[in-house]
C-alpha cells in the first residue's frame, strides 16, 4: 500500500448544484442531467472530457447514473452507480478523487442525485424484524442516541434547537435551499415532538436534487485560480462494539470500541491531509437532526465532548464565527435528497473557498471540511483546500 | 401463551422460549466461549464478531435488565414495515449478561417510563395480521 | 493516466460461491455472508486481512454490502455498495482490482449477491413512459434484437435451443446450479413461446445467491499454486448510435456507431491483458436469453458474424470442444440473481483455472473470458489467466 | 379525438400533435440544425447527443415509416408499470426521417405483421385508468 499523499494531486474543477425541493414534474435524471452540464460548464469542459463516472443514489433503481448521463452524452466511459446511504455522494467523490490520484483517468465525474420517496426515510439497512418492531432510523434510533447525549453532557432542548436557528438563518441566504426562511427558537420548540426529545424542526426535511463534480488531475485544469484541492477523502463502516443508532446497533457494554466509526473517519482524514482540527476554516456538519451536528463537532475533534452547545451559544458556528458550521443551511435548509447530500456539501466548500458565496461568503476561509453518515453505517469526511 | 382463543405467531421464530411453570419466557441469545461477549438474537452461525472466531454458543438471556434510554415515537415509521400500535415506546435495555439491546417498552403510561429503572421482558401482541393472527414479539416492561 | 498493465499484478487468491437457487427463508445478507467466509477461507485469510470492501447488488436497498459484512466482522474499512444491473458483480470485482493495481490496497473483497424478485425482471433503467408503454428489457427489447439477429444471420429458433440444451448439459455438472437437469432440443422448442422468437427455455431463470471474490497483491498469496492472475478487468457504458435492447434504446439510422458497446469491452479487455480472442480456453459468456450468447461470440471476435451457431453445431463450444462456453451451465442453468451474476462467472473460471472443476473440468484451460452485460446499458469483460 | 365520450388523456403530454381536418396526427421530436440527427421524444434541453451541441430544433416526424422488427409479447412485462392488453406487439419502426424507433404496433392479426412493410401513426387508447379515464398512446399500425 502506499500513502494517497505520495500520489498526484486531485482537483475539484467544476461543481453543478440543482434547485432543491420537490419537483413533481421531474425525473431523478432531469436532475442528475442538469447537475452535469453545470459542473461540465464550470470545468469550462465537454462531455468528451470525462473518462469515467461514479453516480450516487438510493431509492432510483438500477442503472439510474446510466439515466442522467443519457441526456448529456453516449461515450462509452465506465459508469458505476453508488449506494451508500447518506454517504452515497462522498462515496462518489472518493471513488473518483482515487482513480484520478493513482492515474487510472485524469478527469472523471462524481455525481449525487434523487429523487426521494415522499414522507420520513425508509430505509431497508436493518433486519427485517427490526423494521417490524419500531426500531427506525427516523427519527426513533436518532431520538435514543439524542437521550443519551443529553443525559451525558447537559445539553438542552434550547440547545437542540439553536441548531435549527443558526442553519435555517444561513439557508435564508442559500437560493438552492428548499427552505429559504429563517426560524425563532420559539418556532422549533413550538413544533410537534415526533419522537422524544426531537421535535419536527430538530428533523432535516427531504428534498428531490443533485450535486456533481468534475475531479481531475492539475496538468487538465482549466483555471488554477478557481480550482480546489481534495487534501482527503475517507471514508469508513462500522467499527466493532460501537452504538451505531442510524444502524440500529446498540453499543457493546462489554467491548466498547476505542475509536468509533466517526472519530475514524476524522482521524483518516486528518491523517491523510496533514491537516488538524485546528487547521479547518469552515465545515458542513450532518444536521440530519439537529443533535448530530453538536456530537458530530465533538467527533471530529473541534472540542470536547459536552463543549458543542456552549461554542453554538458563543457564536463560534456562525457565518462570522471562528468555525462556520453549515454555512449553506445545511440539511436543515437544503433538505436531504439521499444520494445527493455529500456532494451538495462539496459544492458548498467549494464556493466558499473560491469566494464566490455571495452573501453567505465566510471570511478567509482556505481549508473546508465535510461530514455525512448513514445507515450501513458509514461515515465520510472530505477535506478541500484553497 | 396467553388467554385469548387467538391464533398467536411469533415475529420471528427462535427469538425465545415459552414461559414454563418455573418461569416465564427467556430471550435466546449467544454467548462466546473464548471472549464472553453476548449477542441478540442468537447468531446462527455461530461466529463471534468480536473474536472473530466460530466460538459461540447458545444461551438463554436475564429476563431482567436496566432501561438506560427510551424514546417515545409519535408517527409511524416509513416505509410500511410496522404495523404495531403508534405511539410507542422503544429504548435501550441493559441486561446483567452484559448486553445491550434494542427492545419496545410497554407501559400503561408512555410518558413516565424511568429511565434508569428496572424492567422485565414479557411477550406482547404487536397487532393483528390480515388472517386475524395475533403476532407477538418480546418487549421489556418497568417493574416496581 | 498510466496503462494499467504498468502497475502492480493482482491475483483472485479466493472464492466463496453459495447454492443458486430460490430460498424464501434465507435473507440477501445470508448469502452474502456466507459467500464471504467461504472466499475468505479460500484465500486462507481472515475478515482482518481485508482493507476495502465493493459489494454488487441491485435490488436489495441501501447498504445491503454492510448487511452481509455485519455478519462477519465491524473493522471499519470502506465498504462500498455498487449497482450496475447484470454487471454489478464484474463492477465491484473491477474496482478491487483497481484498487490493488494502483497500490491504494493490498487486499480487497468484491462481493455480489441478491435475493430476486420472484416473476421476470423488473427494471427502472426506462423512462416511466417506455415502461408503461410495455417496451421492457424482459424479453421484448431481447427478441426484438433476435428478429433482427436471425434475419441478418440465418440463424434458426433450433440454433438458438442448441445453446440451451448445451449450456443445461453443463449445469447438470454444476452442484451449485439451480437447475441441474438436462434438457432436449425438443422440451426446447416445446416450451410456451414468451415473445416471438424467444420460447421460455431460451431465457434464463432468475435465482438467488451471493458470490465473492478476494483480490489482493502477490505479496498477500498464501498460495501462489491456486491463485489466478486478472489480466483484465473491463466495463463499458452506451455508444451513441449502437442499438441497445437492454435499455430500450433503437440504433440510429443516421450514425451507426464504429464500435459498439460489446465489442469495445472486448478491444480494452484485449488491450490490456495483452491477449486476442485466439489465446482464450474457456469463456463464461452471456445468456441471460440464448441468442445473446452467440452474438456475444461474435462480437468479442471469437468469430465472424453469423458463424457461432454453426461452430456450436459442430461442438466448438461444448465441455470437450476447442472453445468450451459455459462450463459450469451459464446463466441457464446457475439462474441469474443480478447483482451476483458476474462474480459467479469468476468463480466458475478460477475453478477451471485452477483444475478443481470435478466432473465439469476442460482440458488444458490457461487463459478465461468472462462477459455481462445489462441495463444501462453496460458490458463488461474480464479476463483471468493462471 | 375519438368517438367515445370518455375522458382521453395522453401518456405523456408533448409527444404528438392531435390531427387536424388536413392531416392525421403526427410525432414530435428534434432534429439537429447542425449534424441532422434526429430524436424522439423531442430533447427539451435541445442537447444533441451525436454532435454534443445545443443545436436541436423542435420537429414534426413523418407519420409513415417502415416496421423494421416485431416481437408479439406473450407475458405481462415485470414490474407493474404496464397496463395495457397482453398479448401485445411491438417494433422497431424506420421513419424517412432517419429516426428508428420503439413502437407498439397495432393489427387485427399480431401475428401477422409483415416485417418490412409500411406503416402508419395512429393515436390509441392503451388503457383504461382507475378513474375510467382512457389513456392514449401512440402507436404504428400496418398499411397495405
Ligand atoms: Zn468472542
Ligand atoms: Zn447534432
Amino acid at each position: 500500500m502506499k500513502n494517497l499523499n505520495e500520489m498526484r494531486e486531485v482537483y475539484v474543477a467544476g461543481i453543478g448544484l440543482t434547485q432543491w425541493g420537490f419537483f413533481e414534474q421531474q425525473e431523478c435524471y432531469d436532475f442528475g442531467s442538469e447537475a452535469i452540464f453545470k459542473a461540465l460548464a464550470d470545468a469550462e469542459m465537454g462531455w468528451n472530457d470525462i473518462q469515467a463516472a461514479f453516480c450516487g443514489s438510493v431509492y432510483q433503481g438500477t442503472a439510474s447514473g446510466h439515466q442522467a448521463i443519457k441526456e448529456v452524452g453516449l461515450t462509452g466511459i465506465p459508469v458505476i452507480n453508488v449506494e451508500n446511504a447518506c454517504s452515497s455522494g462522498s462515496s462518489s467523490l472518493r471513488l473518483a478523487y482515487l482513480m484520478v490520484a493513482a492515474e487510472i483517468y485524469d478527469v472523471v465525474l462524481a455525481l449525487g442525485m434523487e429523487k426521494m420517496p415522499r414522507g420520513p426515510i425508509p430505509s431497508t439497512a436493518f433486519r427485517p424484524w427490526e423494521l417490524a418492531s419500531g426500531f427506525n432510523i427516523q427519527v426513533g434510533n436518532y431520538a435514543l442516541e439524542t437521550v443519551e447525549y443529553m443525559r451525558e453532557t447537559g445539553v438542552t432542548e434550547e440547545d437542540l434547537a439553536r441548531v435549527t436557528v443558526k442553519n435555517r438563518k444561513n439557508g435564508a441566504m442559500n437560493p438552492n435551499a428548499r427552505f429559504q426562511k429563517p426560524v425563532s427558537l420559539e418556532d422549533v420548540m413550538a413544533s410537534r415532538m415526533v419522537a422524544e426529545p426531537l421535535r419536527l424542526l430538530h428533523c432535516c426535511p427531504l428534498a428531490d436534487g443533485a450535486a456533481a463534480a468534475v475531479v481531475c488531475s492539475k496538468n487538465k485544469l482549466k483555471s488554477l485560480s478557481r480550482a480546489v484541492k481534495i487534501a482527503a477523502s475517507v471514508i469508513t463502516s462500522g467499527v466493532y462494539g460501537d452504538g451505531m443508532p442510524a444502524a440500529g446497533i446498540a453499543s457493546s457494554l462489554q467491548f466498547p470500541p476505542e475509536v468509533g466509526i466517526l472519530e475514524l473517519s476524522a482521524q483518516q482524514a486528518y491523517q491523510v491531509s496533514g491537516y488538524g482540527p485546528e487547521d479547518i476554516d469552515i465545515v458542513q456538519g450532518y444536521d440530519t437532526t439537529v443533535p448530530s451536528e453538536l456530537w458530530g463537532m465533538e467527533k471530529l475533534g473541534f472540542c470536547k465532548k459536552g463543549e458543542a452547545a456552549g461554542l453554538l451559544r458563543d457564536g463560534k458556528f456562525d457565518l462570522d464565527g471562528d468555525l462556520p458550521v453549515n454555512t449553506d443551511g445545511g440539511l436543515m435548509s437544503r433538505g436531504h435528497p439521499l444520494g445527493a447530500t455529500g456532494l451538495g456539501q462539496i459544492c458548498e466548500l467549494v464556493t466558499q473557498l473560491r469566494d464566490e458565496a455571495g452573501a453567505r461568503q465566510v471570511k478567509k476561509a482556505r481549508v473546508g471540511l465535510a461530514h455525512a453518515m448513514g445507515a450501513g453505517p458509514n461515515s465520510s469526511v472530505t477535506i478541500l483546500t484553497r | 401463551m396467553g388467554e385469548s382463543n387467538q391464533q398467536q405467531v411469533p415475529l420471528k421464530e427462535g427469538f425465545w422460549t415459552s414461559g414454563t411453570p418455573d418461569g416465564g419466557p427467556r430471550l435466546i441469545g449467544s454467548r462466546c466461549t473464548n471472549c464472553g461477549e453476548v449477542y441478540f438474537p442468537k447468531k446462527p452461525k455461530g461466529w463471534c464478531l468480536h473474536c472473530q472466531q466460530q466460538t459461540l454458543e447458545e444461551i438463554l438471556l436475564s429476563p431482567r435488565g436496566r432501561i438506560s434510554a427510551v424514546t417515545v415515537v409519535r408517527q409511524p415509521p416509513a416505509g410500511g414495515f410496522y404495523h404495531g400500535p403508534v405511539p410507542y415506546a422503544y429504548g435501550l435495555v441493559d441486561l446483567s449478561d452484559g448486553l445491550r439491546l434494542v427492545s419496545q417498552i410497554t407501559a400503561d403510561d408512555l410518558d413516565s417510563i424511568p429511565v434508569g429503572g428496572e424492567a422485565e421482558l414479557v411477550i406482547k401482541p404487536l397487532y393483528q395480521d390480515p388472517e386475524g393472527r395475533e403476532i407477538m414479539t418480546f418487549m421489556f416492561t418497568p417493574v416496581a
